[in-house]
């Protein structure tokens, strides 16, 4: 079912690594540690992270750990960055830390994205937060990749820094092209359809690439979310409906190929 | 601090709580790590039922205080798909094969229990009993009457240890777990979850897929402990004490009230390898004196007389 | 948002659990300012019993996640020092006046609840039905025969409207409700405290007086909400929800499922104003669409058939 | 049996308010804040307090409010002390608070000391962080007191710098007199038994002193310690057995009259 063997497996329990660096882009954090005991992970992997101080927010939440896909890893270095974007006691906990605080984590966990087939040019298509894995990969791709992504506001698309050579669209057409990343999409599509389409994002957003693609018969590898618990397969609990039933996210994904999927829903716990 | 657990040698008293660990996924995640590193003196595989369940519909997790409520639904491949598929590789574990099962009939848990009764690889059997028996429509493990009526038709089936495990959702739980080893229930164990609800904050429709879900984490420590501790002054054979065991302290408190062994569920969700960390703490504080070595307190315990809280 | 609950108006739906908020304690520590912005719109006092009651040894108190568990054993003045000495300071109060009982026996019971029948200060009344009858030396609450034969006795006795406090450690709580609805009583509330125990680090030995003690707050929230949900779907009579209750959300919830009132306990003790907030934070968010006025969902949330958790 | 009528009562409901200062003395951290809402206390009060931060510690703790004597309120101004022992997850957060940062408290709650009776010299006996509510009321007594101090180490006796005219002693003898104060206070009833004894410590001291002074019939008021979930009588936890029956510390205490006690024991989650 996934779209790909792109895994590096991770080291056996969670380690405590410092924090090293910590940017703000707008509504979003970059959170930058020294990994000197995990493996370069593949773009699209993610880790659970937590901090020291776990807890005691919202609710008396959060308890579990919170699953992230990993923004950047720097080749020949230990480096790894996150994208944070607060939305809840979790995240609240995670945008607070600053460098030579704690972070707790495990990982690199799931499958990654897999390279184009048939010489096909990369797209990447994201939406908000769902930048992310697209970063990385952005970074590990040979070829060229065209990058269209969607933001609510100027604001938010302060996080399209994090790429380059990008076209950028906002709903309120406060920067760059007034309306949906889709739209982009379609645009890009139509100049050049022998491409293969990378996307991560909210579930609206990766529904409406899933039918684009379909339609147009363009192969896309979609990066998903859905609440997690564990992140290695222990709870159940991640579970997306494919064509193949209910698959777990965390180990059979979060990367999956838009054609093994009827429909992209939101599977709860995730933003 | 190697133990003995109907009649299986383990190297601690660490195992995991069934529908906790997944060992076959947790290989892919972690690789060769996994069993050079293996946090359990035993595994519990997750419940195997006879026909194949996908399970209930997402969303199954909602996050508590210090806790966690899921509404899994018990997917699993079913009986053939288990034997064909799963065992093979779990039975290349270095620690023994505890297998869980669960039937909606006596006869469904009979041809589980028939069919693991053969199999070498497999050490022990643990009985989910918490659903309900569709020919009474009486939760198993709720009812004294339906348990020993469950033990009599399987008990005789297999020479392999029984662990019957109990559901904290009863109004008596020791006299369940007194009917489950005259019956012939060979351990028992607790706690499973308990049963719960929660509301989309902005829908008010519920959240789990499954309606309502069964919580497991800290939030329930304190509840398993009471339970375990009856069940221990209830009966002689071993119990298997569970429920929100995230330091070797918590797992202390359940050896200290009578358990043999400890299981460690949601603690591995925060830590793979939580059970190796619980393992190592355990062996660090040994229980203070005044415990007998099965380690029910020496004195006081006993005063169950008392008036209740409030 | 004015609601009726039994023939009584009150002001909004939040109320406060027995035994956890002492108005006459709290005038002594808070002064007239307790009567200017009471909390609470009625208030419920700790249970009563015929004799007077010492409470349980310290320590009474162990803390969780997101909870705490007690041992306080029910001290009170007893039937006659609480007439004399509490009735009357409670009686100026601000708000209606609920008063919880507890008898032993079917014979106790009576006695509390004719000694109240004719006491205008006392709008009505709450039986805890959480202790064992020592004639059978069953716990009231966790049986349906029990309560409908308690109910039988005391029903008679007085036209002021009986709530029955429902025990969540029992195997079918549905059961116990329907039983009580059956045999008059007049509404029902719940959660009570989930029994539980702590051992002291250091010893142990049972750290509460009580050996065992009940669980409260946040922790008991998921499985307050799923025994509050059932016990609606299962009577038409009124049902005060609690547990775990620290928001207008949490309250939400409860309403939600079909509650007519929420009561207030533990969340008390880290803020005496909680009630307050919290009502306030119920009137800032309304129901949304598809809720009868009740609160009962409109669809939905009856699917009880789907498979359990795990 | 409370040994005095010294109560000022609460506003109604906990307040915010920003801490002002902090100081380490030895392993106490003396913690300021600007309660402008608030009454002065009567010397021997206590407060509830919580940080917005609670919880998250060890076993997801804190998650009730922790009691506290107040240390000073110095006359004509908004400002209260405490004093903190970091001993467990509770006081682990308070002990990390920072001027600036939001304190969460209620009170004054309980019974204070009352005035020495029949012209009697004040003699304050304080163990530990048990020296809290002696300072305050060394502050409001109009009368000289004699003060004995009793600590572990000379580390833990930079505490007796928060009174003054102290005599010290220490159990290792690194510093002042070398036993426990109990000694320093037979020493002190020698020279003078015309004297009310004021008290707080650990259990051990404090049944010390209430044995030796109803030895030689010394009037003695006692601030205990036990267990509390509220703080103002809802819960009935925190009681202690007294010649009257169990007694709810918060509301009848924490100042009690010695006489009323049979023994002075460690009713739980004090420390
Ligand atoms: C594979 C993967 C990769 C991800 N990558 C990123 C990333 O790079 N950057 C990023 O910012 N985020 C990422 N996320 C999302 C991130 O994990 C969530 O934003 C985070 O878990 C939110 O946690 P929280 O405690 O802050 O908010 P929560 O309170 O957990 O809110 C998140 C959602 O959970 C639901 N919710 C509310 N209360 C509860 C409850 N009690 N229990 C369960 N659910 C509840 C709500 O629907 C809410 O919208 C990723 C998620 C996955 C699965
Ligand atoms: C009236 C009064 C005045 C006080 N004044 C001061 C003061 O001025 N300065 C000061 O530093 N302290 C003072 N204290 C003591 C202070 O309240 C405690 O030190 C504090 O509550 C400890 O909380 P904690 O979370 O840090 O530690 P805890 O973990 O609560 O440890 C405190 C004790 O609680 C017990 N314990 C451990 N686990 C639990 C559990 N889960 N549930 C319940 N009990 C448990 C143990 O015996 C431990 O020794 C006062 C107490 C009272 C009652
Ligand atoms: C300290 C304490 C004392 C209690 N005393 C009583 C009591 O006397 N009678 C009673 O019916 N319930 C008593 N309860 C139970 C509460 O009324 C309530 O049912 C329970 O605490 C759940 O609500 P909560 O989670 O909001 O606290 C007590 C609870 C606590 C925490
Ligand atoms: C996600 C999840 C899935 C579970 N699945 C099963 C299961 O398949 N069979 C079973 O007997 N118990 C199952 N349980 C219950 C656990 O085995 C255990 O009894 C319970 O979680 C209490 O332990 P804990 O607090 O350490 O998690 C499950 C628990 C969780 C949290
Ligand atoms: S998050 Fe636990 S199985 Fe996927
Ligand atoms: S602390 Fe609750 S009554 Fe004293």
């Amino acid at each position: 079912m996934s779209a790909t063997a792109e895994r590096v497996t991770a080291p056996f329990g969670t380690r405590a690594v410092p924090v090293t660096s910590r940017q703000h882009h707008g509504p979003y954090i970059v959170l930058g540690c020294a990994d000197t005991a995990g493996p370069r992970p593949a773009a699209g992997q993610f880790y659970m992270l937590m901090t020291t101080r776990w807890g005691g927010g919202q609710d008396e939440r959060p308890f579990l750990p919170r699953a992230f896909s990993v923004l950047r890893a720097p080749a020949a270095t230990s480096e790894l960055q996150f994208l944070v974007q607060d939305v809840g006691p979790g995240t609240n906990r995670l945008a607070e830390l600053e460098p030579g605080d704690e972070l707790s984590l495990l990982g690199p966990l799931g499958n990654g994205f897999a390279a184009p087939r048939e010489g096909r040019r990369p797209l990447l298509v994201g939406g908000g937060v769902g930048i992310a894995p697209l970063a990385i990969w952005q970074d590990q791709l040979e070829r060229e990749a065209a990058v269209v992504l969607g933001f609510r506001d100027s604001y938010h698309a302060a996080g399209a820094r994090l790429l380059h050579q990008v076209r950028v669209g906002t709903e309120d057409g406060s920067q760059g092209h007034h309306g949906l990343v889709t739209e982009l999409l379609e645009d890009e599509l139509d100049l050049d359809s022998h491409v293969q389409v990378y996307a991560c994002g909210p579930p609206a957003m990766l529904e409406a690439v899933r039918l684009t693609c379909a339609v147009r018969e363009i192969p896309a590898q979609l990066a998903l979310e859905s609440g997690m618990a564990c992140g290695f397969g222990a709870c159940f609990g991640c579970v997306v409906a494919t064509k193949h039933g209910y698959l777990r996210l965390c180990v059979d994904g979060p990367v999956l190929d838009a054609r093994s999927l009827d429909t992209v829903v939101f599977a709860g716990g995730g933003h | 601090m190697s133990v003995h657990f109907c009649g299986i040698e383990l190297a601690h008293p660490i195992i995991n709580a069934s529908g906790t660990f997944d060992a076959i996924a947790a290989r892919r995640a972690f690789g060769d790590q996994l069993a050079e590193q293996f946090p359990f003196a035993a595994f519990v595989s997750k419940t195997v039922t006879l026909a194949p369940r996908q399970g209930n519909p997402p969303p199954r997790l909602w996050e508590l205080p210090g806790g966690l409520m899921n509404s899994i639904g018990l997917p699993n491949r079913g009986l053939a798909g288990y034997l064909v598929k799963d065992l093979p590789e779990l039975a290349t574990l270095p620690v023994p094969l505890i297998v869980n099962v669960m039937g909606f009939s006596r006869d469904e848990v009979a041809q589980l229990v028939r069919a693991f009764a053969e199999r070498d690889e497999v050490a022990a059997l643990e009985l989910n009993v918490s659903c309900p028996n569709v020919e009474t429509g009486l939760v198993m493990g709720a009812d004294p009457r339906e348990v020993a009526w469950l033990l009599e038709t399987v008990r005789p089936l297999t020479d392999k240890p029984l662990i019957v495990k109990l559901t904290p959702n009863a109004s008596d739980v020791p006299a369940v777990a007194r009917a489950a080893e005259q019956a012939g229930a060979s351990a028992l164990s607790l706690i499973n979850t308990i049963r719960g609800m929660a509301l989309d904050p902005l829908t008010r429709a519920p959240w789990l897929g499954g309606l309502t879900g069964g919580v497991s984490g800290p939030a329930v420590r304190a509840a398993a402990l009471a339970q375990v501790s009856s069940v221990c002054e209830a009966v002689q054979i071993p119990v298997v004490g569970m429920g929100g065991v995230a330091s070797g302290s918590h797992a202390r408190d359940l050896l200290a009230v009578g358990a043999a062994l400890v299981a460690v569920g949601t603690e591995s969700f925060r830590n793979p390898a939580a059970g190796t960390q619980i393992a190592a703490e355990l062996e660090l504080r040994p229980l203070p004196a005044g415990f007998r070595s099965e380690g029910t307190p020496s004195g006081g315990a006993k005063r169950s007389d008392l008036p209740g809280p409030g």
